[in-house]
């Protein structure tokens, strides 16, 4: 049997009627990228949404590395190594880059409720987090407040400060939405690289980074499962062409 | 030598009571210390004057730095009973003088008594006295209450409760409304089908105005209940106008048109005063000051508080406006109170010309007797 | 050759305190499409809301049709006929989509049809009484852009209109710039997605560091494919 | 220099020069209005902790300022509890009104936040006018000042200032100390993006609801050290406007500086000492001088200054 | 005969009434609030001053140019509204981008300075303002007798605020209005006056408070204090029922009057603090107010 560490059972969602997700079923291997896609208003984001717990499911199951986490908090979703990225991108914009992926390291190691504390103690975390800075190729804005770097930057640090978290599971909603080429390029290069020993989901529109990156791709369509598997397959699929894709692709 | 005295007028310069006391206090003290011909007696008076605004931290602060700092040697007016019980301890604490004349709580000659008080216009148990016997005396036996929900309301209401059933009236029913309430209709209306005859108003300023000037939109009077102001000032009256104000029944201890002098008086401080007569409030801070300033120039000094209060109450009260009196062992200025009655829009001749005087009450019967206020200083 | 529809000289344009746009010249004429290509922060968006007058300090020139609007308020400037969709989408979450869709008035002929905008965007007519901002990304996206298409304004200013859209969208999206072009529409076009704007556009301006620093013709793209990729960073 | 309380430069000298102040003041100050703005200094102090870095407005604040007066001023004045007890015993009612109304609060933002703090408060309100140990609206006067340890006189004002003095200081240290803490940090960072604190796993509601019990705690000790000071505990303290005056000194000192409400405290504190002599003036001066502050000075007074230093403050 | 509570129906029905008729005090002024809120994104905690003033305009105009009520309802909102406008385009143009509290702090100071003048000149009791000759009266309705002028109050304020509501939420006006509460820039480039809508919309907020005013100086003191205290219950009253929800604070408006009515019977002290007892319950239950919509 394969392992899979994500796995969703009839999963549903309505909004007052409107059925966003609709029974959905979906099944993530440990160590792959997966890729969800799908038309606008698909429901790729209200299924993150539903799996990190920011919205609660109208029905069906979620289990995580085996367990059910339908009844869980957000909070503790992310405790359990469940790490999300958002579709606008989410920093803590008047931190330094440095503080933004200590506030992530502080996290981890307890000790962020001593309030009698100075601040002095989270210099323990500077070496890791430089590290990480480094490895999202940030190194030169170590103290550069988040909000006056671009775009594309502040997209790595937000993967920098997850990592920082030491997710199992990273869920990474378009990533590169919004970005010029040259940052395309480097994110894309940078999920490849923290990819290796853990597992992502991720949610993208742009299909040469989808058809780069993943092995395996879930299509969804009108809040349901439209095709699954690998970018050949998918892509060939004349469902997902007439639906996702268009005539200029396939 | 010359005797240096410094006057502290605390007062509400800027909220409710502004008009009844407030620059009026002010003015009246200076009238007082004109007409002494102070500076002719080797008098040095100096003047300052604060805002408390209705807070006793504020007023107890004032106070405190008064008398540490700028050496004031007497506190008077201080309209409002928690500011006056904060001033009434400090003022003890630095043995100075305390003259109240704004403040209504007849605790301050009872178990806050002091030897450095003397409480002087009016109180709560005199205004409840005059207005509560006077008008279960003339038949109306049957009483419902609008009481402001707070430590003054409550007080008056209380005493003038005992007062009507000494008198073998009846109380039917009381509500109490919070503070600043703007709308009475619904009170009125329990009050009205409560069927007394009278519907006491033991609240104060805005409240009072507001609840008379509701009664006559709903028929109130006319429909053969009357209304008794435990608390109306002057400026209330005029405030409301006597449309809705005629026949409002209420006690006080001045009324600007008793005689000459106090229509003198009232001229010469309405011209310093916008046109505003003077309360009662005012007349007290006058005359209160006079008889201080009779004792100081007798003393020839005025650093120890309690040696003038002494001396003020060793020594009978007589001025223009108050005529004859005594200072109580307890600090109770005693004088004669008046019943008066608001008059009718046509009875009224010239502007200010609001009262006619129902009846005097003595003033041995008008302050609540001796005995009875628990005030430690007599019970020796 | 006619005067330019639209003439930017020597702009520059301040946040606060800081120093956007350093001067920045170029022209579109009636009828054209034009692109802004450049990096993130290039001052592309700048560049859009000071012609829109949304920027609080600038100076220079921009002209529209031979008139001055740099003095201009924006509701000035937008009834003069220029129309503005703006990358963060602003769809208003007060309004029903409804609502949205009919908010701007119209401020000159030929504005699309209602009918016609659903026909390009089919979510939107399902979506008709949700509240605004209850729409996923790419549906806020096609909202905004439909909105705009139907006052008849006849330049229309298209930040990155693309973001976020399905490819089938994308397409769509070109079809209608296509059309709109031959109905005589001007458009300015803010583009990350270069392949997308090279399917539709006349002719490329590339800013960098709020400048303009060069201008390539779209049949002169392929000759210069190197110099775009420097620019660019492909 | 540093090495003062890990605070940089700039503060540990402005700091310095509050303790050199503190010391001198009472020669050319008098004593009593000391307190009285250190008080209230602490109380905007703690305010602040809440509004300046964690982003939540309370208008509730009176509160736990009148609930602690009027323990402190109860158990010293009818219990005879001495001045360290009575003190204590108000802050700890103050820090468990503040678990309370933070559990009923916290998960609300912005204005309903505010509005909530604030029905709460109203509610504590009516409930002081109309128990009776309060006195109503005479409130609890006379208040014995004691002794400290059973041996320093607090009747005498300079000794009952030094030890205001003393108070304060620790309390403002202790606040500089949690705003520059880890868990100051994590406080920043949910301030800054709850959502995505939340997604890194922070649980931003026990945060939010430990910094409020702090502020609410510490604007308890206020609370009870005022009423010590002046003898008396009032409805004034548990008053809407006492909250107001808590936002009205932050602002006018300057949000989101930590030095700002000792600057907003002794401005608004002075005005209504000093204007108190205008007479009828006073209100219409107050308003003159908050329109011009918004208008002219909108960083407040030591955000102004940290502007014009280039430093935070 | 049947009682309630302890509580004769009838005498109950007048209470209901009466409530009614504060409520639609309520509900007028609360509308004005809101919608200052909504779109100037300021408490406008000079409305209560501007009540106030609408009541005082009255005044002046039957006192000194001998103008009648009637003719002080059009010319008292016009007036002060137009006074509204100078406060926005002078002051409150400058707060628009800021956090509330500026907007809190600059309205408040104005508050102060206005009542603090019109106390320095009218003094702080009041003056008395009669009932137009056309309401006077009263009319038995069999289980109370109801003041013709109140029944006028309740009539007109229900119409004002019906209107008011059917302008902003029906109209295209109205989406402008709310559309420019969210993104003023971006209407803006649509082609709207934005500026000049703020600014009317203020003048439109601040007069209907001055109406209030008007309808007020009958009943109510016109004293300087007269809104002062009224501000934190209106603002109350915007919260529950919903920010932003025009519907939401009328008919707030409205209940809140009743409810506060029935206090005043069951347990008259607490009738000023029930307002808040209900706040605090709704905002518990409905983070966003009755009608708000969580955005
Ligand atoms: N809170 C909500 N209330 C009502 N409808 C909602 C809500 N959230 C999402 N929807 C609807 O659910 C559908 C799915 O939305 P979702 O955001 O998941 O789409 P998506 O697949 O992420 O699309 P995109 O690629 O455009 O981001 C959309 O039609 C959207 O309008
Ligand atoms: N409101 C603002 N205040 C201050 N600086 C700003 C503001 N908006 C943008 N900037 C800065 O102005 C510069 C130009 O931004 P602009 O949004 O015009 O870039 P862009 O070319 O549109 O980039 P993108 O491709 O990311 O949309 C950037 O450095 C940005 O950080
Ligand atoms: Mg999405
Ligand atoms: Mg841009």
């Amino acid at each position: 049997m394969a392992d899979f560490i994500l796995e969703t059972e009839g999963l549903t969602k309505e909004f007052r009627g409107f059925v966003a997700v609709n029974g959905v079923s979906l099944k993530i291997r440990r160590g792959a990228i997966h890729a969800l896609i799908g038309p606008n208003g698909a429901g790729k984001t209200t299924c993150f949404n539903l799996l990190t717990k920011f919205l609660d499911p109208t029905r069906g199951t979620i289990r995580y590395n085996g367990r059910d986490i339908s009844g869980a908090k957000p909070a503790d979703i992310a405790r359990m190594g469940l790490v999300r990225s958002f579709q606008i991108s989410a920093v803590f914009p008047h931190l330094s880059v440095l503080e933004n992926v200590r506030v992530a390291l502080q996290r981890r190691r307890g000790s962020s409720f001593d309030f009698w504390r100075s601040e002095r103690t989270l210099d323990a975390f500077n070496d890791r987090a430089r590290e990480l800075i480094d490895w999202v190729g940030l190194a030169d804005f170590v103290d550069t407040t988040a909000v006056e770097m671009p775009y594309g930057r502040k997209r790595a640090l937000e993967i920098a400060t997850t990592l920082a978290l030491e997710p199992e599971l990273m869920l990474l909603d378009e990533p590169t939405a919004g970005m010029g080429h040259e940052d395309v390029g480097r994110i894309a290069a940078l999920i490849k690289r923290v990819a290796a020993g853990r597992t992502v989901l991720m949610v993208e529109h742009n299909l040469s980074v989808v058809s780069d990156l993943s092995n395996a791709i879930t299509v969804l369509a009108r809040g349901e499962i439209l095709a699954e598997g690998d970018y050949a397959t998918v892509s060939k699929n004349p469902e997902v062409i007439q639906a996702y894709m268009g005539a200029g692709h396939g | 030598a010359q005797t240096n005295v410094k006057i502290g007028i605390l007062s509400d310069m800027s909220s409710l009571y502004t008009d009844l006391a407030g620059a009026g206090s002010v003015l009246a003290a200076r009238m007082a210390v004109d007409d002494f011909g102070a500076a002719a007696k080797g008098l040095k008076v100096d003047f300052v004057s604060a805002d408390h605004q209705n807070k006793p931290d504020v007023g107890s602060n004032v106070v405190r730095q008064w008398i540490d700092v700028d050496k004031v040697d007497v506190i008077v007016d201080v309209p409002n009973s928690g500011v006056s019980l904060a001033v009434n301890g400090v003022v003890k604490e630095k043995n100075k003088v305390f003259l109240v004349s704004g403040a209504a709580t007849s605790a301050l000659t009872g178990p806050a008594c002091s030897p450095n008080t003397i409480h002087w216009t009016y109180d709560t148990w005199a205004l409840a006295n005059g207005t509560g016997s006077a008008i279960v005396k003339t038949g109306g036996d049957t009483w419902f209450f609008l009481t402001a929900d707070y430590a003054f309301g409550q007080q008056l209401e209380a005493d003038t409760s005992a007062v009507i059933n000494k008198m073998g009236g009846k109380i039917v029913g009381s509500v109490r409304h919070p503070l600043n309430s703007n709308d009475f209709s619904s009170f009125l209306l329990q009050a009205q089908s409560s069927k007394a005859k009278i519907i006491g108003l033991a609240n104060a300023g805005g409240d009072t105005v507001n609840s008379i000037k509701q009664a006559a939109e709903f028929g109130i009077v006319r429909g053969g209940q009357n209304l008794a102001g435990l608390l109306v000032f002057l400026t209330d009256v005029h405030a409301l106008g006597l449309d809705a104000a005629q026949g409002l029944i209420m006690t006080s201890a001045f009324y600007w048109d008793q005689n000459d002098a106090t229509r003198a008086f009232a001229k010469r401080f309405a011209a310093g005063n916008k046109g505003i007569h003077p309360t009662m409030v005012h007349a007290g801070v006058y005359s209160a000051v006079t008889h201080y300033l009779k004792a100081v120039s007798a003393l020839k000094n005025a650093a120890d508080g309690k040696a003038v209060v002494d001396k003020m109450k060793a020594t009978p009260t007589d001025d223009a406006l108050f005529g004859k009196g005594e200072v109580r062992k307890d600090g109770r200025k005693i004088h004669d109170m008046y019943l008066f009655e608001v008059k009718k829009p046509s009875e009224s001749k010239a502007p200010w010309d609001y009262y006619k005087l129902r009846a005097t009450i003595p003033a041995a019967q008008a302050f609540r007797p001796l005995a009875d206020g628990k005030c430690p200083l007599v019970g020796g | 050759m006619a005067e330019p529809m639209l003439s930017v000289k020597g702009l520059n344009a301040w946040y606060g305190e800081s120093h956007i746009l350093h001067g920045v010249d170029f022209d579109v004429r009636q009828g054209e499409v034009v692109t802004l290509l450049g990096r993130n922060g290039a001052g592309k968006t700048t560049t859009m809301k000071s012609i829109m007058g949304l920027v609080g300090r600038r100076s220079g020139s921009i002209l529209f049709e031979a008139g001055e609007t740099i003095g201009l308020p924006a509701y000035k400037i937008a009834r003069l006929g220029i129309a503005f969709c703006p990358e963060e989408r602003g769809i208003f979450a007060s309004l029903d989509v409804a609502e949205n869709l009919m908010l701007p008035p119209a401020i000159g002929e030929g504005g699309m049809t209602v009918e016609t905008i659903f026909e390009l965007f089919p979510n939107l007519r399902e979506r008709l009484s949700s509240q605004g901002t209850k729409l996923s990304g790419g549906e806020q996206q096609m909202l905004a852009i439909g909105r705009i298409l139907r006052t008849g304004a006849r330049l229309l200013l298209l930040d990155e209109p693309t973001e976020g859209l399905a490819p089938v969208i994308v397409q769509q999206i070109g079809h209608t710039i296509h059309r709109l072009k031959k109905e005589g529409f001007t458009i300015l076009l803010v583009e990350q997605n270069f392949r997308f704007a090279a399917t539709v556009a006349d002719r490329h301006y590339v800013m960098e560091h709020g400048r303009i620093v060069d201008e390539i013709a779209n049949d002169a793209l392929a000759a210069n494919m190197e110099k775009l990729h420097e620019y660019l960073g492909v | 220099m540093n090495g003062f309380f890990g605070m940089p430069r700039h503060h540990a000298l402005l700091t310095v020069g509050i303790l050199v102040f503190l010391v001198v003041a009472p020669t050319f100050i008098y004593p009593v209005f000391l307190m009285k703005v250190l008080c209230f200094a602490l109380f905007a102090c703690a305010f602040n902790l809440l509004l300046g870095y964690v982003g939540l407005l309370s208008f509730g604040h009176a509160m736990f300022f009148g609930g602690a007066a009027y323990i402190t001023a109860h158990s010293a004045k009818v219990w005879g509890w001495p001045f360290e007890l009575a003190i204590l015993a108000g802050m700890a009612t103050a820090a468990a009104l503040g678990l309370i109304v933070g559990i009923l609060a916290i998960r609300r933002q912005g204005i309903y936040f505010a509005m909530i703090t604030l029905a709460l408060a109203q509610m504590q309100y009516f409930l002081a006018l109309q128990a009776k140990f309060t006195g109503g609206e005479d409130g609890i006067q006379k208040v014995p000042r004691g002794y400290l340890f059973g041996v320093i006189d607090l009747n005498n004002d300079l000794s009952l200032y030094a030890v205001v003095a003393v108070i304060f200081v620790a309390a403002f240290l202790l606040i500089y100390r949690i705003v520059h803490s880890p868990f100051g940090q994590v406080l920043k960072a949910i301030r800054e993006n709850e959502p995505r604190a939340t997604s890194l796993g922070y649980k931003a509601d026990h945060y939010k609801l430990i910094a409020f019990v702090l502020s609410a705690t510490l604007v308890g000790l206020a609370g009870s050290v005022k009423s010590i000071v002046f003898q008396l505990a009032s409805l004034t303290d548990v008053h809407w406007t006492m909250s107001g005056e808590a936002v009205l000194m932050t602002l006018v000192g300057g949000l989101g500086t930590i030095f700002g409400p000792i600057a907003g405290a002794a401005v608004i504190i002075s005005m209504e000492n000093y204007l108190a002599q205008l007479g009828p003036w006073v209100t219409v001066v107050q308003g003159v001088i908050f329109v011009i502050c918004v208008l002219a000075f909108r960083r407040g007074i030591v955000g102004e200054l940290a502007r014009l230093l280039r430093k935070s403050l | 005969m049947h009682e309630i509570f302890g509580i004769p129906p009838q005498a109950l029905f007048g209470q209901l009434l009466l409530g009614l008729i504060n409520g639609s005090f309520y509900a007028t002024l609360s509308l004005g609030l809101a919608i200052i809120f909504g779109l100037l994104n300021i408490i406008n905690f000079t409305h209560g001053a501007q009540y106030m003033m609408g009541a005082f305009v009255a005044w002046m105009l039957l006192n000194w140019l001998g103008l009648n009520y009637w003719a002080a309802l059009v010319i008292a909102p016009v007036l002060v509204g137009a006074f509204g406008v100078l406060i926005e385009r002078t002051m409150l143009r400058h707060l628009y981008k800021l956090d509330h509290l500026y907007g809190l702090l600059l309205t408040f100071g104005l508050a102060l300075i206005i009542q603090g003048v019109f106390r320095n000149y009218f003094g702080s009791s009041g003056l008395p303002y009669r009932i137009p000759d056309a309401l006077r009266g009263g009319t038995d309705l069999g289980f109370m007798f109801m003041p013709n002028y109140r029944g006028w109050v309740i009539a007109v304020s229900l119409v004002v605020c019906l209107v008011t509501w059917f302008v902003i939420e029906k109209t295209k006006l109205g989406a402008y209005l709310r559309a420019a509460t969210e993104n003023p820039p971006l209407v803006q480039a649509f082609g709207i006056n934005v500026p000049r809508m703020v600014t009317l919309t203020y003048g439109f907020g601040v007069a209907l408070a001055a109406f209030s005013g008007v309808l007020a100086a009958p009943i109510y003191q016109v004293s300087p204090q007269m809104g002062a205290d009224l501000i934190i219950v209106v603002f109350a009253v915007v919260v529950i029922g919903g920010m932003g929800s025009i519907m939401g604070a009328i008919l707030t408006g409205f209940g809140l009057g009743v409810i506060e009515g029935l206090t005043k019977v069951f347990y008259p002290e607490a009738s000023a603090t029930v307002i808040f007892v209900v706040m605090a319950i709704v905002l518990l239950v409905k983070p966003a107010g009755l009608f708000g919509r969580v955005r």
